[in-house]
């Protein structure tokens, strides 16, 4: 079956890794990061980004506006 | 004769209001200065002019809304008396930390604390030296007829608009209460808000079209070196008002050999005393200063060479007295003649106390 | 010229508009003017009185210790204003409610039975009465000018009034009395 | 072509963008606690401006609390208030430019406890403007003082041993208490720490809007939110916090409508 | 050692309320100085001594609420920030007005308007001027260490009973969230309402017995005779208390050419100045006055025999310099040094300043 | 011997006393204007107080309104309090003094406008006093303006040409709203104008006293009162006035109890 | 049938005039007076004495405390 | 004596209490001290720095724009405080996180990897191992009044983490490095 992929670009130096995409994530995509950013957190990434269904629910959650979310339909995907 | 009236202060600078244009007026009763927003709610305004009127809640959230809709770039006023002004402190603090513009009349009563509702003069040093927190300053418009009451409104919004700063009308219970005759000026036209954009988009709150940055009106500076540059700037806007902006009547103090300090209803007083004193042969003369703040220093420092002293004669415990003596510095004995608790002094009273000053000068 | 007027009595004896109508008709005669009026919930079933100043000359204190005139309608009034007079001054009263009659002797005193004669007009014309009463000992300002200053004082719905009130001022013209001449 | 080989950089190029960062907001780093509500609150207000097509024409209301630099964020006309007395701006503004749009953004103290006055007497004369009101529970800005709305035995700087509502009082329903207001068109609850809250979060905030345009009176839209700070939580516990107890004493739905 | 602590002044100044025997502290928090009823909360004073705390919906009730227990004779206490403190005004005008005793504490942060969170000292005029309306008096202490933050409260309450006065402690956010060690005072007890009644039920509202006649609070004279009459005795009493109760410290001033005047922080400053500029050569001295009001005119007059000039260092636009110019009057030359917006001066910058008015001068 | 021929004044040298006024109300006359509901509602709560026996434990608070002299005629210790703030004072004063009885006295204007915040506050906490509420739809003392209780259409000297709710607000029912709180006791609203409302009206009072006695948190007795100098009408239209207009919006009996 | 008599005595110089009393009493018994007291007013005044029941009612709304109310029971006026 | 002493970093690092017991152990070995720090909402998250004073005289402006040593853990407070140690002075940082290193010869300069360190301890005695190494270098208190000091001003209940503490102080001893003497 043709599934819906999605994708995300996580703006990492405005991330503040408070996790809470990383806990929002239905297919659990994300996770923090090791490395610390300038502002000395650990940004949130796509660890597991294949699983992503852009489902957009982390983006809706993060208060810091650090996710975009692309969708690719199957269909688009084909053509 | 089309435009005399009879009318108290506090109804001709209503009056007075409407005809400069003004856009909107936030106040709460108090007495000596009701009169204000019933007259603005008897003349429908919003009919008139569109002005618009509102009774708030509270003083608080009268100078609250005149914040508002004053960044919005409108000509915007509130009235009150002493107790209603020191609840509106924070907000005159944050309209100049913002630098805004708007017209705020004290109608002032005998303090401390509830007081009473008869005239004072009270409340000059909470006008002139900041009754609220932090430095900044208000030009103090002090008018002493019916007539200064109406001119002082669009006077008092021009200034406001020119330096972005709060103007007050220190105002009495008397004058507030008194009727006199009073030409009134012509209607001015409000401006549009096309008219609003144009002159005062840069920094007025109207809405952020696509062809300029967003507008800010705010007093906050989290960082130390900008509130400081930010004050920096409001201390040049107050010293070009004082280069600027001093307004006095000196009357006959040409000849004078003592010289009065007065305003508003005590500079009423004083110009009977004048004439009490020069029917008994004393040169007096009467400085009234108009502008509170920025005061007449240097007019007074001058008239200290040729005066023999000076009384501050004030409806009060002793305030104007500090700018006087800060103007002679030194040069010339400087005394205080006041009164308290809404008492208005007489003029026999106030020639009682010029001619025991003459005699200690000798 | 320069006349300085107290008017003084019970809230709502008209005082203060009778004292507004004095000074419009002092404008109508192209002189300043002034009304100070006492004010404050004293006036809530207490005493009124107005301060008011004609003058060809620009005012200064609109606040005043003595008077030309006094026109006192109740007796607290006649308490307070009496030592007030200037020598030679006017004291208008009207005798009615007043217990402790005025004794100087260098004043002139007049009296106008005005509750009495209002009431037969129209007890809302009071004020009018005793108006009248104080132009005939004072003519301070002419007729005419009255007339005007009555017109410019009362809003336009209660110009019906006019005629009335100049009744009743003609009325206290008639009636005031001169009790003692100075 | 099996799906898996579409790479996530493949999607980012051919995709299309489903969610991204509404243009009203700046793009500058919030100045507020990693994982604080207020974030989401802010995006989703400017996102429904910029749907409604109304950004030239909307002026907001700043007021004292973290959000005081709302207005570094926000790409709008702003003006900083006094604390609690976003509503008597508001006014103000309103009056003086009726065809505009005006909302204020508020905090709990700021709201309901010293602009108690301010809020009521705004929303009994049924301004027509939108309040969002931020219910965090606490003073996040000063560091975590009580606030009207702290919950009975709850801990904050100021009652370090739980709220004792005997002597500091009860946690305050304001939103309940003006929604028997009748110049209040519209008042709800709200919250923005879940995906579906913060869909419906956002359509309340557009009704709220959507008032104004229709010029109903007042809507005041509250979002529970969370103080991780304040509350000395981490980001994910304090949603958790929030879930479990914010929300047994301040129900989430429509209070009038 | 047993009761040195290293503390902050917001903490120290809590402490001390407590110790003081404090009977209530009403207040509202604002940075920078929440500490005080953030300490006050977590020493859970009604068990220690009875004390109550409350924090209140804001300023305005605040204020109020002192209000209505100093008026029970009690000692009662609140604390704010500028901002919080304009908002007090009218509150404090009532109870100068009613002569309740009672401390506020004002911990400055740099203005107008919101501003900053930092330090300053731009509410001096209103803290000795009378910010709110009507003519009164607030005794005015400035504590310069943390140390003074802690005395400074029983001696508040001392003057604020003995004058049946509110008494100000006027410090700033860096005084406030400074530590420094401090020797805390023995507990004193607090009065049993029976004491009150002793002490004070001549003027306090504890409820009336039949032996006396009630006891009313007001600042309301309807009557202008009466209201003048308690505003001449209010006068007679700051009077008593110019006489009385001023305090400052003269440090090198003995053989100092040059003298800076400054309080508070800014004392602070000014003593390393001083170290600096001696190192130099330079003959500076430093007066600080510690009460604010009643200001410290006649010693400053009297150094002005001995001074070349003043320097009055502050943090705001200058303020206090009008007061040393009263003082002076015109005996020498008086300038003034400040920084603004929550910036500290630096013992360098104002030793530079020192140096130019030293040029100037000659 | 036919009753007839006992004339009053024997009567009254032999009848016993079944009215008089209660001692807790000093001997002047009150500054009140003539047939204004401020006297009757003075004597109500000074004849709970004399019957409680609690006179030398009470502390009033006096608004400023028409009743700011109240402390001139009620013969106990009295307080008289800034605009609005009667129930921070009041607070003030129970929080030092927990065993004295203590009720704020006050105006439409001085409880339901500018003190707005410090009503409900004091209300939230359940302060344990007793506030006497005077809502005479009209700001009395300042000469007549409009207060939050005015009705839609009503005359005052703000509002010359009847409140506009649309603009003006709406009149506030403020007793509805704090009763809604957990730290109101008991709220309730009364009248005095008429001898069954008055009886009414006193058992309502020393209901709340009882509950102060009983610590139960806050109790508030609205009283619907005339101004006729306000109004401008005689006393006896105004009762009458007040009868088919204010009751009609602001209808009698208890809240909350 | 023995009724219970009343009596009202009016302090006349507080009384305001507010005719309240006046319009409140049942059985008309007060009323008020031609004559002005020295603040001007015309206070009440029992004009039909006799019709007094002791009721209480005009004191009940009397705002200036100015009436005391006296009964005396049938009983009590036999003996 | 005295010493004049900056501590910047993040919030959370510890700064302020490193200086409170820095503070508290001056007093134990009877100094004046004072402790300044910066204070308001930018703590959040971002800077939080600490002037402390310890000195044998009564202590004058607790403000300073020169030090005597600057203790420095993040890139930001190393910009802004590397310039104000007074020429002599002492520089001490966590290398950690820094990417532009001091460059100023005529300061003594020493690092030491607290971050790495108290990991293997305790991540919350970072602050402890950093005191450790300043005392190290400059040891301007006896390490019985740093006993007594933590003692102050740990609150009794925290008074079973002192050994802990002591510990990472040992470690911060042992590993500081001397970059650079003058
Ligand atoms: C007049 C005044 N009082 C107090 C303050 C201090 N202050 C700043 S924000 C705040 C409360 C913030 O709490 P809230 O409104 O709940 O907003 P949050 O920070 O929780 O979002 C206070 C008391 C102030 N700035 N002005
Ligand atoms: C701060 C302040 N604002 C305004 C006033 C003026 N003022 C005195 S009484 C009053 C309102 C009185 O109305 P209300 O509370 O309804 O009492 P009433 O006179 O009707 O009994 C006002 C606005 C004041 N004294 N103080
Ligand atoms: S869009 Fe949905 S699936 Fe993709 S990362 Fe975000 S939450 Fe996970
Ligand atoms: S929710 Fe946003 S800020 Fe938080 S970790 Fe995820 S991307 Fe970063
Ligand atoms: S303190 Fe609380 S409300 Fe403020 S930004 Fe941090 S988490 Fe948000
Ligand atoms: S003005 Fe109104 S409320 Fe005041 S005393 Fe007169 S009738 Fe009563
Ligand atoms: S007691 Fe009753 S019957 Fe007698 S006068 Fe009064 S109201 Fe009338
Ligand atoms: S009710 Fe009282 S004041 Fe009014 S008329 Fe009767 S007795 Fe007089
Ligand atoms: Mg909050
Ligand atoms: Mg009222």
């Amino acid at each position: 079956m043709a599934k819906v992929r999605g994708a995300v670009v996580i703006d990492t130096e405005a991330c503040k890794g408070c996790d809470l995409c990383v806990v929002a994530c239905p297919t659990d995509v994300l996770k923090l990061s090791e490395q610390v950013n300038a502002k000395g957190y650990n940004p949130a990434y796509p660890a597991n980004h294949d699983a992503c269904t852009a489902c957009t629910i982390c983006a809706l959650v993060c208060p810091d506006m650090c996710i975009t979310v692309y969708q690719l339909k199957p269909e688009k995907a084909h053509d | 004769m089309e435009d005399v009236k009879l009318m108290k202060g506090n109804e001709a600078m209503a009056e007075a209001a409407i005809r400069a244009g003004a856009d909107a007026y936030f106040g709460y009763p108090i007495t000596p200065q009701s009169e204000v927003i019933e007259y603005l709610m008897m003349e429908k305004p919003e009919n008139r002019t569109g002005m618009q009127v509102l009774q708030a809640e509270s003083e608080v959230a009268a100078i609250n809304m005149v914040y508002g809709a004053a960044a919005c770039g409108k000509r915007v006023m509130t009235s009150s008396s002493s107790p209603g002004i020191s609840l509106k402190l924070e907000g005159i603090s944050y309209m100049a930390g913002s630098e805004l513009p708007c017209l705020i009349a004290n109608v002032m009563r005998g303090g401390p604390g509830l007081g009473t509702i008869q005239p004072g003069q009270a409340d000059y040093f909470q006008a002139v030296k900041g009754g609220g927190h932090g430095d900044y300053r208000l030009i103090v418009l002090a008018p002493s007829t019916v007539q200064e009451m109406a001119d002082f409104v669009d006077l008092g919004f021009e200034l406001a608009f020119k330096y972005r700063n709060p103007v007050m009308i220190l105002s009495d219970g008397a004058i507030g209460q008194m009727m006199e005759k009073v030409f009134l000026p012509d209607q001015k036209e409000r401006l549009t808000d096309k008219e609003v954009i144009n002159k005062y988009g840069s920094w007025a709150t109207t809405g952020k079209p696509e062809s300029r940055e967003r507008n800010i009106i705010t007093s906050l500076n989290l960082k130390s070196e900008v509130q400081e540059n930010h004050n920096f700037h409001l201390q040049k806007k107050y010293k070009s008002i004082e280069e600027n902006e001093i307004r006095y009547e000196a009357i006959q103090c040409d000849d004078a050999e003592y010289i009065m300090v007065a305003f508003g209803t005590s500079a009423r007083i004083c110009q009977k005393v004048i004439q009490l004193g020069r029917d008994k042969g004393l040169k007096l003369g009467l400085l009234r200063p108009i502008t509170l703040w920025p005061f007449p220093k240097q007019i007074i420092n001058k008239l200290a060479d040729t005066s023999k002293g000076f009384l501050s004669v004030e409806m009060n415990a002793g305030q104007m007295i500090e700018d006087v003596q800060l103007a002679v510095n030194g040069k010339a004995p400087v005394s205080h003649y006041g009164r308290m608790g809404g008492m208005i002094p007489s003029p026999s009273d106030v020639l009682v106390a010029v001619e025991k000053e003459l005699k200690k000068i000798g | 010229m320069t006349e300085e007027i107290i008017i003084a009595g019970f809230g709502g004896q008209g005082v203060l508009s009778m004292g507004k109508i004095l000074a419009y008709s002092g404008i109508m005669q192209d002189q300043e003017v002034s009304w100070m009026p006492s004010y404050g919930p004293e006036m809530r079933g207490g005493t009124a009185n107005v301060t008011v100043i004609l003058s060809d000359d620009r005012i200064n204190s609109p606040i005043l210790n003595e008077f030309d005139t006094a026109i006192v309608l109740n007796q607290q009034s006649m308490d307070k204003f009496e030592s007030m007079v200037k020598p030679g001054g006017l004291l208008l009263y009207d005798p009615n409610g007043i217990s402790h009659h005025p004794k100087r002797k260098d004043i002139t005193i007049a009296t106008i039975e005005a509750v009495k004669e209002a009431t037969l007009i129209n007890r809302k014309t009071f004020n009018m009465v005793v108006m009248g009463a104080f132009l005939k000992v004072h003519p301070i300002v002419k007729m005419d000018n009255i007339h005007r200053g009555l017109k410019k004082s009362l809003p336009e719905r209660h110009h019906h009034l006019i005629p009335l009130n100049e009744e009743a001022i003609k009325k206290g013209m008639a009636k005031v009395q001169i009790i003692h001449k100075v | 072509m099996t799906e898996a080989v579409i790479t996530p950089e493949e999607i980012i190029k051919r995709g299309k963008i489903v969610f991204k960062k509404t243009k009203n907001m700046l793009d500058k780093t919030l100045s507020y606690c990693p994982g604080c509500g207020h974030g989401v609150a802010h995006r989703l207000v400017m996102e429904v401006i910029e749907e409604m097509g109304i950004t030239e024409d909307t002026i907001g209301v700043a007021p004292v609390g973290c959000s005081v630099l709302a207005y570094e964020f926000m790409n709008i006309d702003m003006q900083q208030a006094a604390h609690g007395r976003a509503p008597a701006v508001a006014t103000g503004i309103k009056r003086v430019l009726p065809e505009k749009y005006v909302f204020t953004y508020q905090g709990d103290g700021d709201l309901a406890a010293i602009g108690t006055a301010e809020t009521i007497h705004a929303c009994n004369r049924g301004e027509n403007i939108v309040i969002i009101f931020i219910n965090n529970g606490i003073y996040g800005m000063t560091g975590g003082q009580m606030a009207p709305t702290t919950l009975q035995g709850m801990k904050s700087s100021t009652s370090p041993y739980g709220r004792v509502v005997e002597t500091m009082g009860y946690p305050l329903k304001i939103t309940e208490m003006v929604a028997m207001l009748p110049g209040v068109a519209y008042a709800t609850r709200q919250a923005v720490h879940e995906a579906k809250y913060v869909r419906k979060a956002k359509r309340a905030i557009r009704k709220a809007f959507e008032n104004q345009k229709d010029k109903k009176g007042t809507s005041i839209v509250e979002i529970v939110s969370n103080c991780n700070s304040g509350w000395k939580m981490t980001p994910v516990d304090s949603n958790k916090w929030l879930e479990e107890n914010m929300l047994a004493y301040f129900p989430l739905g429509d209070i009038k409508k």
